[in-house]
């Protein structure tokens, strides 16, 4: 068996894929992409696939399935037009597109090379070699009031200091009053009545209301106990109590 | 003065490490017509030595590019870029802001893992912002330092790029093909 | 043509990183006559933003020595102190000499690292000598600058805690919404 061409080898390991090489060989072509035969394209690819093969050279896949898409291609566009079948891609619109892929590759290859060979800084250009330097030096100004620090120190004071809480002494009725007022009451209410009839009469407003909460708490102890029956027709509404039916 | 306003922005353009913007030199230079100043010295430097360039909005003095030869020698070539590295710089500079698989799509292979941060590390390339498509993709543009390095004033400086955009080379492959297709059909009514 | 190398001498000194002898330049520049060439754009520079000079047999380009202020330039920034920084602040101002950890005891809370260098940067605070107890800890105390800054003559101008209190700003109104706003924030922002 004789050594594969080392050329071949080198060539094949300088592709950067499918596309790189067909383009390496629609430009050997024409210089016109626009003009090349994709046909005559295919068929060059795959001889040098083929050629490869015969060599025993690893081909990366890639080159495999590009190889297989070309013979499909080449094959379709071999075939009169009548017998293929309805909703296949056009193998022209295949080989259109294939050519404005090269198109395109081949522009930003050479875009590539112009951009390269500009006058580059440097390679061809020089910047200054020792320039001096810009220097900004930051002056800062802090924005603080006397207020400020002030009103920080009354925070951290405020903050620190103990506090001591003190409860005021108020009248108040209890519970244990509240539920033996409201238990002796309801004895004689066969009729509904409100609860507030229930309340001891007091001025002062704070004990009423402390009135009001001990007796509605009795209330619900001594209906819990079947002492009382309680009525409300919604929430808010007046709460009515009495003595129970059967008791 | 103009002559004492021009002196400052000579220097401070002269003194630093760096490619000003027009903003930046006035910031050291003080309020002038940075400008005109500029302009001035470009005419003054014309066809010296030395040369007021600007790339990319930012002003910098470069040596004559037609002494390259007296000035290459004894230094380190600068870094070679690989072959897939100017098809992606070259890309990214024709098409930006684009994404990987946009690049990808144009080269018909992947982009090895070094490539763009080859580019990156040159301070060239640039992530630009993320693509509003599903998976919203990064794109990538090129820098200020791009322009500058390769002596372009502005994109619109690239080689080649009206022809390219006149001729459609810079649009998709779908997109060329449904205007080709569009095109036929007009030639067949 | 002798305006022709004296271009290149002008590009050779310029794009040198170090000061050339004369040698060096006629090493890179070529055989001319570089000392002819270097008179010729010494003069052509006077009075320019920028100068040729000879240093020690070595020649270089450097910016004109009265254009030398334009390189570095002062910028004034107003700043705002953290709250952990005011606050750190009134501390030392009320209770100096004063260490770290009493700082940290009043406040309730630790006090970052930067916030104590914070203060001595802007001049208001310095280290006062070390506590003799145990570990020795530093005591801070307010500077001249704080007393100057915020006007007063003395520290015996700074008001009591009653007048605080008087004054509304011991209103622990004010403490629950402080510190809902410190539970926002995070303290030591």
């Amino acid at each position: 068996m004789s050594e594969p061409p080392e050329q071949l080898t080198l060539a094949l390991d300088g592709w950067e894929g499918p596309l790189d090489l067909l383009l390496s060989l629609a430009r050997a072509q024409k210089v016109d992409l626009r003009e090349i035969s994709i046909l005559q394209l295919v068929e060059q690819y795959l001889d040098y696939v083929e050629q490869a093969r015969r060599l025993r050279l690893e081909l990366a896949a890639d080159y495999l399935v590009m190889a297989a898409w070309l013979a499909y291609l080449k094959s379709a566009l071999l075939l009169p037009r009548a017998t293929q079948e309805v909703g296949d891609t056009d193998p022209d619109e295949l080989a259109l597109r294939l050519q404005l892929r090269l198109e395109r590759l081949d522009a930003m290859r050479d875009a590539g090379a112009r951009l390269m060979a500009r006058d580059r800084v440097g390679r061809d250009v020089f910047r200054r070699g020792a320039p001096e330097g810009l220097q900004v030096v930051r002056r800062s100004f802090w924005d603080v009031e006397y207020y400020d620090l002030l009103a920080a120190y009354g925070r951290v004071s405020a903050r620190s200091r103990p506090v001591l809480h003190v409860v005021r002494e108020r009248e108040v009725m209890t519970l244990e009053a509240a539920l033996a007022r409201v238990a002796g009451l309801v004895g004689s209410a066969i009729d509904w009545r409100d609860i507030q009839a229930f309340l001891p009469d007091v001025t002062s407003a704070a004990l009423r209301r402390s009135a009001l909460a001990s007796s509605f708490l009795a209330a619900l102890e001594l209906a819990r106990q079947g002492r009382v029956e309680l009525h409300q027709e919604r929430s808010f509404a007046p709460l009515y109590l009495r003595r129970p039916a059967t008791g | 003065m103009s002559d004492a306003f021009d002196r400052a922005v000579e220097a401070v353009v002269f003194a630093s490490p760096e490619p000003l913007t027009v903003e930046a030199i006035r910031a050291h230079a003080g309020e002038g017509d940075v400008r005109g100043a500029l302009a001035r010295l470009v005419t003054r430097y014309r066809g010296r030595g030395i040369e007021l360039v600007e790339r990319g909005g930012r002003w910098h003095f470069q040596t004559a590019a037609d002494l390259a030869h007296l000035l290459r020698r004894g230094r380190d070539e600068i870094r070679k870029l690989s072959r897939a590295g100017i098809e992606t710089l070259a890309i990214i500079a024709y098409h930006e802001p684009v994404t990987r698989a946009e690049i990808e799509a144009i080269r018909g292979v992947q982009t090895a893992r070094g490539t763009l941060d080859v580019l990156m590390e040159a301070g060239w390339v640039r992530p630009a912002g993320r693509r509003e498509v599903p998976g919203r993709p990064l794109t990538f543009a090129t820098t200020p330092e791009f322009l500058s390095h390769f002596g372009l004033n502005s994109r619109r400086d690239l080689p080649g790029i009206d022809d390219l955009r006149a001729a459609g080379l810079l649009d998709p492959v779908d997109l060329a093909f449904d205007q080709l297709a569009v095109e036929n059909l007009g030639e067949e009514d």
